[in-house]
């Protein structure tokens, strides 16, 4: 259909017979806060966030640290400098070292990258597939039993037998493709990610068969919206709080798995720091060397809170409703 | 309801073979061997036998069979068996442990009492704890109390029970001298004193495992109480005159729980579950312990019938939450 | 009737907290109640009739809001006076539901979910009266049958969501009276419910009144409810009062600006008798207005034939189908192009789903759909998507229709989008004639859907439904949930496009002056079925069926000198929709009344 | 007096599963086992014979063994009894053999009874062993804790296959030892009493025993040595500093034993390179597919000489630990001096015997020969103190110019014998691989026999074979031949010498640690005879309370 049948429509003037705007009739108090854009007001909302900028800045310091760090501390973490082995905190060694005289203040920053990335890629990979699953299980109908069989499948899966399985099958090929440190990094990631989807793919599920049963979508499709559209443009976006939750426990949830692992014997190698494994590590010094634990024990508390806090106000500033109040 | 419930559990019949089978198999493709563990001075050829003595060397399918046979038909006859007295299962051979050699079932069964004890203990006091946590968080959302009471949540769900564990012992055992550090199973509770002694060695690990529950319940009863605080229901109830305490604790409380119970009950299969890590570090010996040491062991007929009785749990009490929710909702119908 | 006040409100202020900085709720607002009177407080949404009205039983606070300044004198039973604005908590707690009580707008959700309709009555007894259980119930009881809630004592075990909106309100009034207060709120008690059930509620809370002398404050912006009920008009406006008087002298000889716009913009049943054909509304204060009938032409666009959609009722041990809602059955009508087609009936007749059917938003079971000469109903996906381009929908809640989490430009603009009719700058600019053409000022366009009122938002689905220039609209309550003003501009501006473009709609409502201002035709449905369809003249002006003529005799009238009495009403209560699967229903026979095509139902319809 | 110590409480981080160490050879479970079973003779913490149920120990002298060593004969000491009451007889030491060797059994001692024809019973208290070929050290079955002997009324109807059937005689066997099991919770707790009919009327000097399972190493420790909860802890494999502060508290200490244990590297004679295919890597083709360089002895000194074993031991291992350079480090007979210059670190000397034998930095400081980089991958099982020493090493041999690649692999897959896995260590998919072995007793022969080459694993056998580093040399299998028919002690003790020699000269194994075990005991408790040639609990039946 083209405008050429209704001519009318392009210079159609204002229906005048209605007073709008300062007219008698408004309606009352309208927002009249001048239109932002609207990552504009996303960031707003969100450094008024009193907690959610706390947290940002100690995430970005820690980020800092970990990342940008080395280049300024360029102890090589794996250095061992026998004779100062056990040293508490001095200038030479800020964080001391440990039993092979490695420098801890470098190891907490490797650990850190690792640490980091572990949380943040697992918990993306478990964001992606919990998403995923959740949004089709809940959207196609006919597919909603056997995704959800599935969660309970992976919720009775054993990580460690898991872990023990992909390690077998794939780390050669991941070692030889990417070099063995990453390829460990890889699996590892990829094993915490595999696991921990299920909580989010029901969350996200329970919203979606709600959200679907709401008039804007019956509205997008009467205006000719196509599935994906509608998924990406209606649904998403809608449920975008419980995802962000998700993420926020996510990466904690990663770490301390990782960490968990390091316990059982299953982690990354022991000479590749991590926070987990070195407050690991760490426990059998605690009472000689307490800031061995206290190091990675807050490094790790630190990112948990920093990123909930984070999560909270990406989470109101995210949400139009509570943005624009 | 009625019809809900069976139907769901008839489905959950292929479910749970199909969960059966993909745990067997992941097991059966997981390197390692059962004699991994045993002192390099056995050597290779002696190996090889005891690999045969314990069934092996026969094909995947017949092994899974058999498995799913004894698990199925063999071990419900023995517990009948054992109520009544009678001799169904006689001759007939039960899942076996490697480790042990003896029936996996009975060493699950012998481990159950302490999980509950100190696992069951620790997710009824986080219940207690958490709930009043949650709702007056809620009720003062952005207070002090909210904030303090985030943080230290987050804290607890952050730090990691090998080493809070470790610490409560270093702590309390080894400078205060007060709790045991290492758990007595073969504890007879049968009077006071022996309840006062179990009570002390519950403690700690109940403290450790209680601190992480505690920690996500309360969120979830935070959030949940958040979402009904504001219904207009709860205007209404003010409006009749109710006092606070009558207007949150019943009517918003009502409300809220009923996602929170939920969450609730598909934590208990976590109960079943055993805390690994905690009772590893306590020395508590239930069935996360069990399940940890058969995994390191390859003692693959104890871990993939734990497994399995695990899936189970988490079908059924997924079921349960599920019909929990209609029983506590009325506006649910599952019909 | 005493001449003491009952309640005194002076100079109210209310403010609330946001982060945008203080809002005032209410400014300046001071009127008074006396026993046995009802005073009715109207205005616009926002005006601050509802926050008036919590400040009276303390509810703000909770709100966010505080009682800025100004006293609000309630005179107690035992003769004392007290100021409710600085009275203590606990003082308070013993006067709301006590002294006071009050109705909530939304009966949907005013009840508690989870407990019983006993419980949720009987709390408020046994607090205030210190009854014990079996006092308590049998009060309740009695309160029940007061409401006429019929079979009461099973009712009382029932939760809210197994009673009809109707009688949910019924509950919620009951348990504002429990305890015999000497001042009833209600705040707009019927705004959310159908024509019927109003009329009835609205005769309920006036026996009320005259049986117990009661003193009501009864909040509404429906002009036509205030003339059935109130003795007072109190009209607000911006948080402030601007008018107060007896109700016919409002209604004859109202002084304020305001008053008079409000008053212009209700549309009256009747007012259309003789015109054969629907024309715009007078707005009050409107220069230049244009009222010209609108003829449309005498082509038909849409032709709907046996159209019937039932919806499976699953259960049984595999889940299978054991039973149907008939919701629609065997309708079949014509709209012309440029015309409008309206369907009336009670809730939960079928409307909606006859309008959604035609879409094939909802898979009818039979029947056949031409809309300009194609058969929509034998379209495949792809062909079905095209066909929308010419049929457009507005739904019945113009907030839930909206996407909360997407800018008004995006919505406009998805439609467009989603076809490719326009692009980049092109479309730009078709956004923006669409929002000037639905008047919403551009400035808008980045804002989301909860930062608008309810009529700018429905301005915003109008402006998606247009977006594709279609032939067809289907108007599902577009206009129930609004303002008699932003009601009566939303009307005039779907009139205007109708005029100017050549739209078809299928409107759909309840309220039967609003279908008489928009309306060529109108069929009148119920248990799904089409019983009455003409045009609209012969429809209204000489209602054949009996269904049709019970609708006819609840509309309240805007006049206070034809108040309707509640003998006069006589509904029954509606047959269930849900029939067995070897259920075979009748095919809908009509009977030609006179020489217009003006058609009466002849088979049984269930009334 | 027996049982007038009252309670002794025991803890093992790892719980014993079984109380029948015939189907599990765990240590834990013959350990635990031996409180209540016993073999015919036990090892005292000098790794010397003590006689336990019989009256002597029979030797070619007294004629208990015969003149062509093709025979044993045990006298049973009289009035033994099972704690059941009944009498311990020869039948039930006859009966022990029949078990162990059955087809079907997979009984986990089996190799005690390797050369065994039969074992007879003249008379019920005299066991005749009779030997397919001459055994110059013919003490091997019934002997050691791994080889006790089980009443024959109790597990008649548990030969073979049925073996695992019989739980309750598996979790509760009736034994001529000091305790009886009350209850056996398995990987978790014992319960022990004294055994009524023990054959010493004052021993016992405990009335019961609990023996606790779970936990780790640290745990075990701080119970004993910081809580003083319990008496006696096992197995105690922690840093040094850790252990030396916890026996700093006073309530216990802690106690060390060596045996034979040696932690070692391996260095694989054959071509690990990953490009190569199944039927290649790591296969030995007779002296073929040859490892490019670690069979270049050159190599193989400068790697072992670039090693501070001392350092290693101060790190890791503490008392525990000994440097060493031989691979059969004890009894003192057969231990050889010929090797003890690696004790000392020397990186110079390294870096020149490389230099010497043409191995040149290149531009990033790795050596190399004929386009040959002298890159290793350097593997081991996963644990803290393996990973302390792979990183320490790996810098050493960094500053000598050899990189290397550290991996390393969940224990239970390391050790577990699964052909699928690439990463058990009889795969060797690695360069060089780091574990601990030792043997069982106090005879170096059979373990010696482990690098003859045809105990080579390949793909044939399944990768099943104990010479690891596919070490082949005729040489050496004559030597190993040779010592299977030697009777005389002394020259034994050369024999064995001069294998450990061949081995660690020609650098296919570079040892490293002579490892002890480590326990710790309450101050309160005495009479711990500490041992690692067999139980450490071998004489429980003497420890007691002192204040
Ligand atoms: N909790 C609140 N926080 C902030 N502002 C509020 C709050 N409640 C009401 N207001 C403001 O107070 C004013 C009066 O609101 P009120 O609810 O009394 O309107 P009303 O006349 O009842 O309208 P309606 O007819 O839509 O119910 C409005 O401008 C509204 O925005
Ligand atoms: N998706 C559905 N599944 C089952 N039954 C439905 C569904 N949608 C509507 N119904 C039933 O069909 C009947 C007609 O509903 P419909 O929404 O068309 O009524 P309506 O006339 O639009 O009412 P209202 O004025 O309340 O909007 C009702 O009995 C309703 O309960
Ligand atoms: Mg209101
Ligand atoms: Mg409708």
């Amino acid at each position: 259909m083209t405008d050429e049948k209704h001519p009318a429509t392009e210079n159609m003037a204002p229906i005048g017979a209605v007073p709008s705007g300062d007219g008698v009739l408004d309606t009352g108090p309208m927002p009249t806060n001048p239109p932002r854009s609207q990552w504009r007001e996303v960031w707003g909302q969100f450094i008024r966030h009193k907690g959610a900028v706390a947290g940002g800045i100690v995430f970005l310091v820690i980020l800092i640290g970990v990342f940008i760090g080395p280049y300024i501390w360029t102890i090589d973490p794996s250095y061992i400098d026998i004779r100062a082995r056990n040293q508490g905190p001095s200038l030479a060694h800020p964080f001391g070292t440990d039993q092979l005289g490695r420098d801890m203040l470098a190891r907490m920053m490797a650990g850190g990258q690792t640490s980091m990335l572990v949380g943040i890629v697992a918990m993306l990979i478990a964001l992606f597939l919990g998403t995923l699953i959740g949004v089709v299980a809940g959207y196609y109908r006919k597919l909603d039993g056997v995704l959800m069989r599935m969660t309970d499948l992976f919720l009775a899966l054993p990580l460690l037998p898991l872990l023990l399985v992909m390690v077998m099958l794939f780390r050669d090929s991941l070692s030889k493709a990417f070099g063995p440190e990453t390829g460990i990094f890889i699996l590892m990631v990829t094993a915490i990610g595999i696991t921990s989807w299920m909580p989010t793919a029901r969350i996200v599920r329970g919203d979606v068969l709600a959200l679907k049963e709401r008039e804007f979508v019956l509205a997008a499709r009467s205006i000719g919206t196509r599935n994906g559209m509608l998924i990406g443009r209606h649904i998403l976006p809608n449920v975008i709080s419980p995802i962000v939750v998700s993420a926020t426990l996510g990466i904690a949830n990663a770490i301390i798995t990782e960490s968990s692992l390091s316990f059982l014997g299953l982690g990354f190698p022991p000479d590749f720091p991590t926070w987990g494994r070195l407050l690991f590590d760490g426990v059998d010094y605690m009472q000689q060397y307490p800031e061995r634990v206290i190091l990675p024990g807050l490094a790790i508390s630190l990112t948990v809170l920093s990123v909930n806090y984070l999560g909270d106000g990406l989470r109101d500033a995210l949400d139009p409703r509570i943005r624009g109040r | 309801m009625l019809t809900y419930f069976t139907r769901r559990l008839l489905l959950a019949i292929p479910t749970l073979l199909f969960i059966g089978l993909v745990i067997f198999l992941l097991l059966d493709l997981a390197p390692g061997d059962p004699t991994a563990q045993l002192p390099l001075t056995i050597p290779p050829a002696v190996r090889e036998q005891i690999r045969i003595s314990l069934g092996l060397g026969e094909p995947l399918p017949i092994r899974f069979f058999k498995w799913m046979y004894q698990f199925f038909i063999v071990e419900p006859q023995v517990v009948i068996d054992s109520i009544f007295g009678t001799s169904f299962s006689a001759g007939d051979a039960r899942v076996l442990s490697w480790q042990t050699r003896s029936p996996v079932m009975d060493i699950v069964w012998q481990r159950i009492p302490q999980t509950l004890w100190v696992v069951g203990t620790a997710y009824v006091v986080a219940i207690i704890i958490a709930l009043p946590i949650g709702i007056y968080s809620a009720y003062r959302q952005y207070s002090i109390f909210d904030n303090v009471g985030t943080f230290i949540t987050m804290i607890g769900f952050s730090v990691p029970p090998f080493f809070s564990g470790v610490l409560v012992i270093v702590i309390f055992s080894v400078n205060l001298g007060w709790f045991p550090s290492i758990y007595d199973t073969t504890l007879v509770v049968n009077d006071w004193d022996s309840f006062m002694q179990q009570l002390q060695q519950m403690i700690l690990p109940v403290m450790v495992l209680a601190l992480q529950i505690t920690s996500q319940l309360s969120r979830f009863m935070r959030a949940s109480m958040l979402d009904n605080l504001n219904q207009d229901y709860v205007r209404t109830a003010r409006a009749k005159g109710l006092g606070e305490k009558s207007v949150v604790l019943v009517h918003v409380l009502r409300n809220s729980m009923i996602p929170v119970v939920t969450v609730i009950a598909l934590g208990i299969p976590q109960i079943f579950g055993g805390a690994i890590i905690t009772e590893q570090v306590f020395k508590v010996n239930g069935i996360g312990q069990l399940l940890i040491t058969a995994i390191q062991a390859n003692d693959v007929p104890l871990v993939q019938t734990l497994t399995f009785i695990f899936a189970i749990l988490i079908v059924l009490f997924n079921l349960i939450a599920d019909v929990l929710y209609g029983l506590l909702d009325p506006r649910i119908r599952y019909d | 009737m005493l001449d003491q006040a009952l309640a005194r409100i002076e100079n109210l202020r209310v403010e609330f907290e946001t982060k945008d900085g203080t809002v005032v709720g209410v400014e300046d607002v001071s009127f008074s109640i006396r026993p046995g009177e009802t005073v009715a407080v109207v205005g616009e949404s926002g005006s601050g009739k509802s926050v008036s009205s919590l400040s009276l039983m303390r509810l703000v606070e909770y709100g966010g809001g505080t009682i800025a300044g100004g006293r609000m004198i309630f005179d107690r039973k035992d003769g004392q006076e007290l100021d409710l604005a600085t009275a203590a908590p606990d003082l308070m707690k013993t006067i709301r539901g006590n002294e006071i009580g009050m109705i909530f707008q939304e009966p949907m959700t005013a009840l508690n979910p989870v407990f019983t309709v006993g419980k949720q009555l009987t709390e408020g007894l046994r607090v205030h009266m210190g009854m014990s259980k079996d006092e308590a119930r049998a009060r309740a009881l009695e309160l029940m049958k007061q409401v006429r809630i019929p079979e009461p004592e099973r009712r009382l075990n029932q939760y809210p969501h197994e009673l009809s909106g109707g009688m949910r309100q019924r509950v919620v009034i009951a348990m504002a009276l429990a305890c015999e207060p000497r001042l009833l709120i209600a705040d707009e008690p019927t705004t959310a419910l159908d024509v019927t059930i109003q009329a009835e509620i609205l005769a309920l809370v006036n026996r009320l009144k005259n049986e117990t002398g009661t003193a009501v404050m009864f909040i509404t912006h429906d002009m036509a409810v205030v003339a059935q009920m109130a003795d007072r008009v109190v009209v607000m406006f911006r948080g402030n009062k601007v008018e107060e008087g007896p109700v016919e002298q409002i209604f004859e000889n109202p002084q304020h600006e305001y008053t008079k716009a409000l008053l212009a913009a209700v549309p009256k049943l009747g007012e259309m008798t003789g015109k054969p054909l629907p024309e715009p509304m007078k707005l009050f204060g409107a220069v230049d207005q244009k009222i010209a009938p609108i003829p449309g032409e005498n082509r038909p666009l849409l032709e709907v034939r046996n159209l019937t959609t039932r919806f499976a009722v699953k259960g049984g041990f595999f889940r299978s189908t054991v039973a149907q809602v008939h919701a629609v059955e065997d309708v079949s009508f014509v709209i012309n192009k440029g015309q409008t087609l309206s369907l009336v009936g009670e809730s939960g007749c079928g409307k909606s789903t006859c309008g959604r059917s035609v879409l094939r938003l909802v898979e009818p079971n039979s029947g056949h759909v031409w809309l300009d000469g194609k058969d929509i109903i034998a379209l495949g996906q792809q062909g079905l998507r095209k066909a929308r381009l010419d049929m457009q929908m507005i739904f019945q809640d113009p907030f839930a229709s909206l996407n909360p989490q997407m800018n008004l430009s995006d919505q406009v603009a998805e439609p467009m989008r989603n076809y490719g009719t326009h692009k980049g700058a092109d479309m730009h600019k078709r956004i923006e004639m669409l929002f000037d053409r639905v008047e919403l000022p551009r400035n808008f366009m980045r804002r989301y859907p909860h930062e608008l009122s309810g009529g700018q938002r429905q301005r915003v689905a109008i402006a998606r439904a247009l977006a594709l220039n279609p032939k067809l609209i289907v108007a599902d309550e577009a206009v129930s949930a609004l303002d008699v003003s932003v009601q009566a501009q939303v009307l005039n501006l779907m009139m205007e496009l109708q005029a100017e473009m050549g739209i078809s709609f299928l409107f759909i409502s309840h309220d039967m002056a609003v279908v008489e201002r928009v309306s060529h035709r109108v069929g009148v449905m119920y248990l799904g079925r089409i019983v009455e369809i003409g045009s609209r003249q012969a429809v209204f002006e000489n209602p054949q069926h009996p269904y049709t003529q019970a609708l006819m005799k609840a509309v309240p009238v805007a006049d206070p000198h034809r108040r309707k009495k509640e003998s006069e009403l006589n509904f029954k209560p509606i047959p269930s929709p849900i029939h067995g699967l070897d259920y075979e229903p009748e095919p809908s026979v009509y009977r030609q009344i006179g020489e217009d095509d003006h058609y009466v139902l002849i088979t049984d319809s269930g009334y | 007096e027996r049982g007038a110590d009252g309670h002794l409480n025991i803890i093992y981080w790892q719980a014993p599963s079984t109380m029948n160490p015939f189907l599990s050879g765990g240590t834990k479970e013959v350990e635990a086992s031996s409180m209540v079973i016993e073999p015919l003779i036990r090892f005292d913490e000098k790794g010397e014979m003590v006689p336990m149920l019989v009256s002597e120990i029979p030797t070619v002298e007294n004629g208990g063994v015969a003149e062509d060593l093709k025979s044993i004969t045990y006298k049973l000491k009289e009035g033994v009894k099972w704690s059941d009451g009944s009498d311990f007889t020869a039948e039930d030491v006859v009966f022990t053999w029949e078990y162990c060797t059955h087809p079907e059994g997979g009984c986990a001692q089996s190799s005690y009874f390797d050369g065994v024809a039969s074992v007879e019973a003249p008379d019920p208290l005299t066991v005749k062993v009779n030997f397919t070929e001459p055994k110059p050290f013919p003490y091997t079955a019934f002997v050691g804790s791994e080889s006790p002997v089980i009443q024959k009324a109790q597990f008649s109807e548990c030969l073979g296959a049925k073996a695992p059937e019989c739980t309750d005689a598996n979790f509760g066997p009736i034994g001529t030892g000091p305790f009886t099991v009350d209850e056996f919770k398995p990987n978790d707790v014992i319960s022990l009493s004294a055994n009524e009919n023990y054959r010493e009327a004052d021993k016992p000097a405990f009335a019961t025993v609990t023996l606790k399972g779970g936990g780790d190493a640290a745990a075990a420790a701080r119970a004993v040595l910081e809580t003083g909860e319990f008496d006696y802890a096992w197995n105690l494999q922690l840093a040094p500093e850790v252990l030396e502060k916890m026996e700093a508290a006073g309530k216990g200490e802690v106690v060390v034993a060596f045996g034979t244990s040696v932690e070692r590297l391996h260095l694989n004679q054959t071509n690990a390179d990953s490009s190569l295919g199944p039927d290649e890597r790591s296969v030995f083709m007779n002296g073929e597919n040859k490892h490019p360089f670690l069979t270049d002895p050159a190599v193989g000194k400068a790697l072992s000489m670039a090693i501070d074993r001392q350092l290693l031991v101060d790190v890791g291992y503490g008392k525990a630990g000994k440097a060493t350079c031989n691979v059969l480090p004890a009894p003192e007979a057969y231990a050889s001096t010929a090797n003890d210059d690696c004790l000392t670190q020397d990186i110079e000397g390294a870096k020149k015997v490389l230099e010497d034998a043409g191995w040149v930095a290149g531009a990033d400081g790795v050596r190399e020969k004929d386009g040959m980089r002298l890159s290793v991958l350097y593997q081991t099982s996963t644990n803290a103190v393996r990973q302390d020493t792979q990183a320490l090493v790996k810098q050493w041999w960094n500053e000598i110019g050899v990189e290397t690649e550290l991996r390393n692999v969940d224990a239970s897959v390391f050790f577990g014998g699964d052909p699928s896995s690439p990463d058990t260590f009889q795969k060797f998919y690695a360069d060089i691989e780091m574990y601990t072995n030792n043997f069982a007793g106090v005879d170096p022969e059979a373990y010696m026999a482990n690098w003859r080459c045809s105990e080579i694993p390949t793909p044939k056998t399944q990768w099943q074979g104990s010479n690891i580093q596919r070490f082949c040399d005729p040489a050496y299998d004559e030597i190993v031949t040779e010592m299977s028919k030697t009777a005389d002690l002394e020259t034994r003790g050369e024999l064995a010498k001069q294998m450990n020699d061949m081995i660690v000269q020609g650098y296919s194994i570079i040892p490293l640690i002579h490892r002890g075990g480590q326990s710790a005991h309450a101050k309160t408790l005495a009479g711990v005879k500490m041992t690692d040639w067999d139980s450490e609990l071998w004489n429980i039946a003497d420890w007691h309370r002192v204040e």
